[in-house]
């Protein structure tokens, strides 16, 4: 349940300089730096005995949202004037640089990473993360249901339906550009930190290409053209192997399925991938088009 | 030579052609006009197989184009000139013209005939070697029309030759569409200029909102009321 | 009559190509100015220009005595120089009021946080810029297709919503390229009138961009004419219209 | 640094480039024609690579369905490298038919071949998996017999070996890059692909049959990959189903550097992302795979468009 | 070109559909952990005692996983024959921890809620078990890591314990017994996959090791990825260093490759390989050139005892070979420490009458206080915070047979 919030809060921080049309795969550079951020300050800077202060993941969480955004706003200026896939590919290797360097430095514990990070709660299995995760996913999901309704969201829109047609109106594109960014690397960051916590560890393997292009998926599964979209295609996509393992587990099932479920779940995994692309272009959440409209204007 | 019944087209939700006949007989110009939107490049499309009839039949020397791949078209001898011209901006002239006989393998007869494109065309002759992308609109236009008889068609689909073309420019054009119709070659046309469409083809047909409104000879429909006072200001 | 556009020896190169060629001209405030001459000469490069879309290889371009050669497109868009394009740039997939409203945002006050939060102002502020954007619409005549994404516009609507998101930037100058592509001879007339009507009502200066001549010579209080990147004449219609150059070169015996 | 090690690193990135860049062939085919990131081709790369193992005789461990399992006959290796690259092709053609042509016949966005990619890529590695297991599988010593297993490029003195194999993944992937771009360049198919990547649409009302040189263009990237495949297995062994998949990502960065799309780009990408790396000092190794990607970012920023690409300006 | 999309009257149908599909598939999967209230009693009737086997099986990290599955399905059938926990059979369960820390969580969280059972084998790797063993220690279900090595993993809770030993104490014999071999080494230069946990902390030990227990050079540090599979540079960098003894630290498939291309750039000195090489899968990595590789062994397939012996014969049943991986070995051995446990609970309190909680805490404290167990590793037995005393660890030399078969030759035992 956590890890479905949290995926889907990633999944937001990707949507999010895709409403400008600006296809960065950061999200998982900024994800594993806020974690860095709380898992140093909470296991190495401040000492508490007993279980840790929410307040104090909160600080961490703000804090690591601003260190990625400001990084954003350095890194953003010079990337994005690249477009689609070669911006990919930019912020791919970004996430690459992160990965290796927190290999290599002293400070993050090389591939061991950070552990025993310090917890909140003391029962923990974990569930009571969402109390910080889920507020944390709705306040995400209200800002940008808010952002797609005002002048910034339209400005964001009109970038990414028409680059050059929304700079002749008057709007900055690159402004606004790494606006978005910074607002998602701030998003990924925050989450990066309290996934930390979540995870009792912290280490080089959270920021990965793989995890890049798995958040794309999420993203283009659920449909990139509403920010529902993305939240549920976090989701679903996070559950799957979960849920098949569920499914496998059902007794009544014969042998053989079960078998092929438990063993094949991945290859089910991958093919559900491959027939959701081929069946639902728009993603799960496909933006609503009546037909009455289509027809009315033609 | 080509037939066309109860031709019905849809976009989407969106019925952009809504059964259509029309028929173009072998050494004909038949010209197509209407409003913009009104289905003229659609019907084009569907002949060439580019978009896929809802319903009615194609017919072109007795063979069925329903069933046919858009390669397979050109093959049966259909050019299509698209509209808005899309020559291969990253290929050269020549290269574009090579293309365009891409369906024929006697190398000897298509090195001729690009000569004799050359020869009407001067234009491209001196940009033989330059990228297509960066001639003039009406240079495109003149090898996108090139391209088309380099295939040696014998129905020749012509998608607004003038759209965008300054006058000039757009009487060449239309010369050069007046020889090719004296060398033997059968044109469907499509035109947003109707007046100069009209004064150049035998026949014309009249679309309006995907649907057919009014046939005949050329000169009849030039005097037609009813287009002198949509078409022809 | 004072000077509201001007264009100082400008020249643009494409690798080897001179597509703009040291052209200098003004535009004059309140009056409708026609560029025509054949295609490739140069004329949508020229409009590029002035809105700061191609930067110039040389030359100097000001706007109300200022110089603003180097600006970026926003910033001129800012000073209140609005264009449509050849091929219509709508943000296709956003519905007709929507493209006008984004236009209008460069008008907005409020923050991106007092907006995101909804306080008074902002909405306040949004109630108006909906209500200038419907104002727009119905002006344009496209009230009823509100609703209806860009893309699936008619043609001429879409020409007509392109017209309206410029005319939300709330323009000194108005750069129409080719306007009348496309549009069959009756809508020709009206757009005619439009134009007018809209120098009028919201004191506009217009500069542009036709191929269809007898529109140019009725509508135009000046024109240019563009021959290989070169300017070779510049008057009354009925001067140019009768110009020798701009026979062989453009119009045709 | 004296001269002999210099050398020697440069003969060491050149090789290590060669690998990368004959990874990345058939991902540069694939874009240069569709224009689509093909992630499925790191698993087609992996399929020859085994596909080969077993026609060689090879014989599976016991994790997995096939456990122990032994073709009855066993073909020298050169005919089982060509086999087993054609059998790539294969699969390539059919992951075309099957994930990306619905896509494309209804002129998807190139994302979403991207993602649909990504899920083959994950059935392929899982099913490779759940038939063989992930153990380490090697190509006996013996195919490359007769041959050292490096040659000096030095002199008794001071050596300066490089590796057989890698000779041979060098001399293969140039004849290969001279190979595809003779097609690409000077031939009627080349050309036809080459308007197929400008305009589908227009290469139809040419005569080109779209799909069948979409699905030769799927074989010939498939056939590359299997051979590339089974050439670096020879190399350094086949590591487990997510043997390719590890070249996936330096083979993203080698095809954009290179310039996307570009055959002779993806050369020049791969060798120098190689040279970089081996000249690497010895003392900041650890930031070795790093500098792939400084680079690529770096690079990109410069030059947008990679080192041979070319650079499309927008029409308004 | 963009086209436009054509609508599809169905697609509605279609979202909702998936979408409430998707929906019971969540369901399902958060129904799994509720649905198993605490206080269950999985163990007390006569039915198998339920234990999990909780390693990676997919990802790239299965390659590990799957020689512990190997390990773990030997011993279950071993001591099921042997007549299970005094008379019950053992069950176990796999759960598939993936390669993350998340898939980790998840896969302890079914077994604890799910399967019920009342003690934990897992995971492959020890960052996922910073994550996951926390969980198991909240919810006191005793937890074995088969293959843990980092520092600190024992003390992640009460209820954590490993029969991996430590690599700081496996270490440091192989380099006394290269020193036997070589006694002219002075230069040594390492080198380590510096993505992986388990290298990177042996490598720290080697390099303690050499610098201060044998004051020798350490002339360079290099490193690698474990997913690399090019090494000329850093085996350039290495044999440029002039070293006589290499030290690696890797796992078996880039480790082998950088034996093979070492040996195949000249280097012609003495080479260590770190635990990760103690498994015959480095054998068709480096062929010929594993010849004469010093490896530091956590176990040895040539121990003379009862035990590891009915173990080989398991393996080499399973897999026609008698050489079973150092994996392999310790998911044995950790079921084995589990249905010793037990045995020794059940014939102090029956098992059937207790409740699975009880079950669980009793298995703990019998684990920690149990004395030694006789293992395929040797005699173990565990200290207070449930780290790993092992009585023996070994020194191998490689001896290739054939192509891609050899042997591990034990030359040091300590």
């Amino acid at each position: 349940m956590v890890a479905m919030v949290l995926a889907a809060t990633l999944a937001l921080s990707l949507y999010l300089p895709l409403m400008s049309g600006q296809l960065s795969l950061a999200t998982p550079g900024f994800y594993a730096i806020g974690g860095y951020v709380a898992a140093i300050l909470s296991t190495k800077v401040i000492h508490v005995t007993g279980p840790y202060p929410i307040p104090l993941i909160l600080g961490e969480m703000i804090l690591a949202g601003a260190g990625c955004g400001v990084l954003a706003v350095l890194i953003g200026v010079p990337a994005l004037r690249l477009r689609g896939v070669y911006l990919a590919l930019a912020t791919i290797a970004f996430v690459e640089i992160v990965r290796v360097l927190s290999l290599t430095v002293e400070f993050t514990g090389g591939a061991i990473g950070i552990f025993n990070i310090p917890q909140p709660f003391v029962t923990a299995n974990g569930i009571e993360y969402l109390l910080i995760a889920l507020p944390m996913l709705i306040c995400a999901a209200l800002f940008v249901y808010r952002l797609e309704r005002i002048g910034v969201g339209r400005a964001l829109v009109a970038i990414r339906e028409d680059e050059l047609a929304a700079d002749a109106v008057g709007i900055n594109p690159t402004r606004y550009k790494v606006l978005s960014f910074a607002m998602g690397a701030m998003l990924a960051g925050a989450v990066g930190a309290l996934s930390a916590h979540f995870l009792n560890t912290w280490n080089a393997r959270q920021g990965t290409f793989d995890a890049s292009i798995a958040v794309l998926a999420f993203v283009l599964i659920g449909g990139s053209r509403s920010f529902v979209g993305p939240i549920v295609g976090a989701m679903v996509l996070t559950a799957l192997p979960e849920g098949l393992r569920a499914v496998a587990g059902i007794g009544e099932l014969p042998v053989w399925l079960a078998t092929l479920l438990r063993d094949g779940r991945v290859i089910i995994y991958g093919l559900l991938i491959v027939i959701c692309t081929l069946n639902f272009p728009q993603g799960l959440i496909a933006p609503r088009q009546p037909v009455r409209k289509a027809v009315k204007s033609s | 030579m080509l037939e066309i019944k109860n031709l019905t087209v849809n976009y989407g939700g969106v019925v952009a052609l809504n059964q259509a006949n029309l028929e173009v007989r072998a050494g004909e110009i038949v010209t197509l006009i209407g409003a913009n939107g009104a289905g003229k490049s659609t019907l084009l499309r569907a002949v060439s197989r580019i978009v896929t009839a809802r319903g009615g039949q194609l017919t072109y020397d007795g063979h069925d184009l329903n069933r046919l791949r858009p390669d397979e078209v050109v093959h049966m001898g259909v050019a299509h000139v698209p509209e808005g011209r899309r020559v291969l901006a990253r290929q050269t002239v020549q290269d574009n013209l090579a293309l365009g006989a891409y369906v024929r393998s006697d190398t000897r007869a298509i090195a001729a005939d690009m000569q004799r494109q050359f020869e009407v065309f001067p234009r491209l002759a001196e940009r033989r070697n330059q990228l297509a992308g960066l001639l003039s609109g009406g240079e495109q236009q003149m090898l996108a029309i090139a391209r088309a008889l380099m295939s040696r068609p014998k129905l020749l689909l012509l998608d607004e030759p003038s759209l965008g073309l300054a006058p000039l420019i757009v009487k060449d054009i239309f010369r050069i569409i007046g020889e090719l119709h004296r060398q033997g070659v059968t044109i469907l046309l499509v035109e947003q200029n109707a007046r100069l469409a009209l004064e150049t083809a035998d026949r014309g047909y009249v679309l309006e909102a995907g649907e057919i409104v009014l046939s005949g000879p050329a000169s009849d429909l030039i005097e037609d009321a009813r287009v002198q006072q949509a078409y022809l200001g | 009559m004072t000077v509201l556009l001007d264009v100082h020896d400008m020249t643009r190169q494409f690798g080897g190509l001179v597509a703009v060629n040291h052209v200098s001209l003004h535009v004059n405030e309140g009056e409708i100015f026609g560029l025509i001459g054949p295609n490739g000469a140069g004329k949508t490069t020229l409009f590029n220009l002035m809105t700061g879309l191609t930067p110039p290889t040389s030359g100097k371009l000001s706007h109300r005595g200022q110089v603003i050669t180097g600006l970026a497109p926003h910033a001129i868009a800012r000073r209140g120089i609005a264009r449509t394009f050849q091929n219509v740039r709508l943000f296709g997939n956003q519905t007709a009021l929507q493209n006008v409203l984004i236009a209008q945002h460069i008008h907005g006050k409020s923050g991106m946080l007092a907006s995101v939060l909804g306080t008074k102002r902002a909405r306040s502020e949004a109630r108006e810029a909906h209500e200038r954007a419907m104002d727009l619409l119905k002006l344009t005549g496209l009230t009823y297709h509100q609703d209806s994404e860009a893309r699936n516009l008619a043609y001429g609507d879409q020409r007509r919503l392109e017209l309206a998101r410029a005319l939300a930037l709330r323009p000194n100058l108005l750069l129409l390229d080719e306007p009348a592509a496309g549009l069959n001879p009756a809508e020709k007339r009206s757009l005619s009138d439009f134009i007018r009507r809209i120098r009028q009502e919201f004191a506009l200066t217009i500069l542009l961009i036709e191929h269809h001549v007898p529109l140019v010579m009725g509508l135009c209080d000046r024109v240019a004419v563009l021959n290989f990147g070169e300017l070779i004449a510049l008057g009354n219609p009925a001067d140019v219209q009768h110009d020798p150059a701009v026979i062989e070169a453009y119009l045709g015996a | 640094m004296d001269i002999g090690l210099t050398f020697q690193q440069l003969l060491n990135g050149l090789s290590i480039g060669c690998v990368y860049a004959i990874f990345a062939l058939g991902y540069t085919l694939i874009f240069s024609i569709l224009r689509i990131i093909n992630f499925a081709h790191a698993s087609v790369f992996t399929l020859g690579a085994y596909f080969t193992y077993f026609l060689i005789g090879g014989k599976f461990g016991f994790n997995g369905l096939l456990s122990n399992g032994q073709l009855p006959f066993a073909l020298p290796f050169l005919i089982a490298l060509v086999v087993g690259a054609v059998l790539a092709g294969l699969v390539s053609m059919a992951i075309e038919q099957l994930a990306f042509k619905p896509l494309r016949n209804r002129g998807a966005d190139p994302l979403l071949t991207l993602v649909s990619s990504l899920g083959v890529a994950i059935v392929v590695v899982n099913v490779i998996q759940y038939l063989v297991g992930a153990e380490i599988y090697a190509f006996p010593s013996s195919v490359l017999s007769g041959l050292p297993a490096a040659v000096n490029f030095g002199n008794a003195d001071r050596a300066i070996p490089i590796r057989t194999i890698q000779i041979v993944i060098l001399a293969v992937s140039v004849v290969i890059m001279i190979g595809l771009t003779l097609l690409v360049e000077r031939t009627r198919t080349g050309k036809a692909l080459k308007a197929i990547a400008e305009d589908a649409t227009v290469a139809g009302l040419l005569g080109i049959n779209a799909d069948r040189l979409i699905m030769a263009t799927f074989f010939l990237s498939g056939f590359v990959g299997g051979l590339a495949g089974t050439l670096v297995g020879l190399s350094v062994s086949i590591a487990g189903p997510y043997f390719g998949i590890a070249f996936g990502l330096k083979g993203l960065a080698v095809i954009v550097l290179g310039g996307l799309g570009s055959i002779p780009g993806s050369i020049l990408g791969g060798l120098l992302i190689g040279l970089a790396e081996a000249f690497v000092p010895s003392s900041a190794i650890a930031i070795k795979e790093a500098v792939p990607f400084a680079i690529l970012f770096l690079v990109l920023i410069v030059r947008p468009q990679g080192l041979m690409g070319r650079s499309l300006v927008q029409k308004v | 070109m963009r086209q436009h999309q054509t609508f599809n009257p169905k697609l509605r149908e279609r979202t909702v559909a998936v979408v409430s599909a998707a929906g019971l598939l969540l369901l399902a999967a958060c129904g799994a952990p509720t649905a198993g209230a605490p206080g269950g009693s999985g163990a007390t009737s006569g039915e198998p005692i339920p234990i999990c086997f909780s390693v990676a099986q997919t990802s790239n990290t299965a390659l590990l996983g799957q020689d512990q599955v190997v390990g773990a399905k030997i011993a279950e059938k071993y001591f099921n024959d042997k007549g299970g926990v005094n008379g019950r059979p053992i069950k176990l369960f796999y759960e598939d921890t993936a390669g993350d820390e998340n898939g980790a969580i998840n896969a302890f969280q079914n077994c604890i809620n799910k399967d019920k059972v009342v003690g934990i084998v897992g995971p492959t790797l020890s960052q996922q078990a910073f994550a996951a063993d926390k969980i198991a220690d909240a919810a006191k279900v005793p937890v074995l890591g088969p293959s843990n090595t980092a520092a600190g993993i024992p003390q992640i809770g009460e209820y954590v314990s490993r029969v991996s030993a430590p690599v700081a104490v496996v270490a440091p014999n192989a380099v006394r017994e290269a020193l036997k071999q070589n006694a002219n080494i002075k230069n040594v230069a390492v080198a380590f996959a510096q993505n992986d946990a388990f290298s990177k902390s042996e490598t720290g030990t080697f390099q303690k090791t050499v610098t201060e227990t044998f004051k020798l050079n350490l002339v360079t540090v290099q490193t690698f990825q474990t997913t690399d599979t090019d090494f000329t540079t850093q085996a350039t960098n290495l044999i440029n260093s002039k070293p006589e003894l290499i030290i690696i630290s890797g796992l078996a498939a880039d480790g082998g490759n950088l034996v093979k291309q070492l040996r195949e750039l000249g280097y012609k000195g003495l080479m260590i390989g770190g635990n990760g090489f103690n498994t015959t899968q480095v054998f068709p990595v480096c062929q010929a050139q594993c010849d004469g590789l010093i490896i530091a062994q956590a176990y040895a397939p040539g121990l003379d005892s009862a035990i590891n012996k009915d173990f080989i014969a398991g393996y080499d049943a399973e897999k026609k070979s008698k050489l079973p991986p150092q994996l392999t070995a310790q998911a044995f051995t950790a079921v084995q420490v589990f249905v010793d446990s037990l045995k020794a609970i059940d014939t102090k309190t029956k098992l059937s009458g207790m409740q699975l909680a009880d079950i669980r805490t009793a298995l703990n404290q019998q684990m920690l206080l149990g004395g030694k167990y006789d293992t395929p590793l040797g005699p173990i037995s565990f200290d207070k915070e449930g780290e790993i005393n092992q009585g023996k660890f070994y020194v191998a030399q490689v001896k290739m047979t054939s192509g891609t078969e050899g042997n591990f030759n034990i030359i040091g035992t300590y």
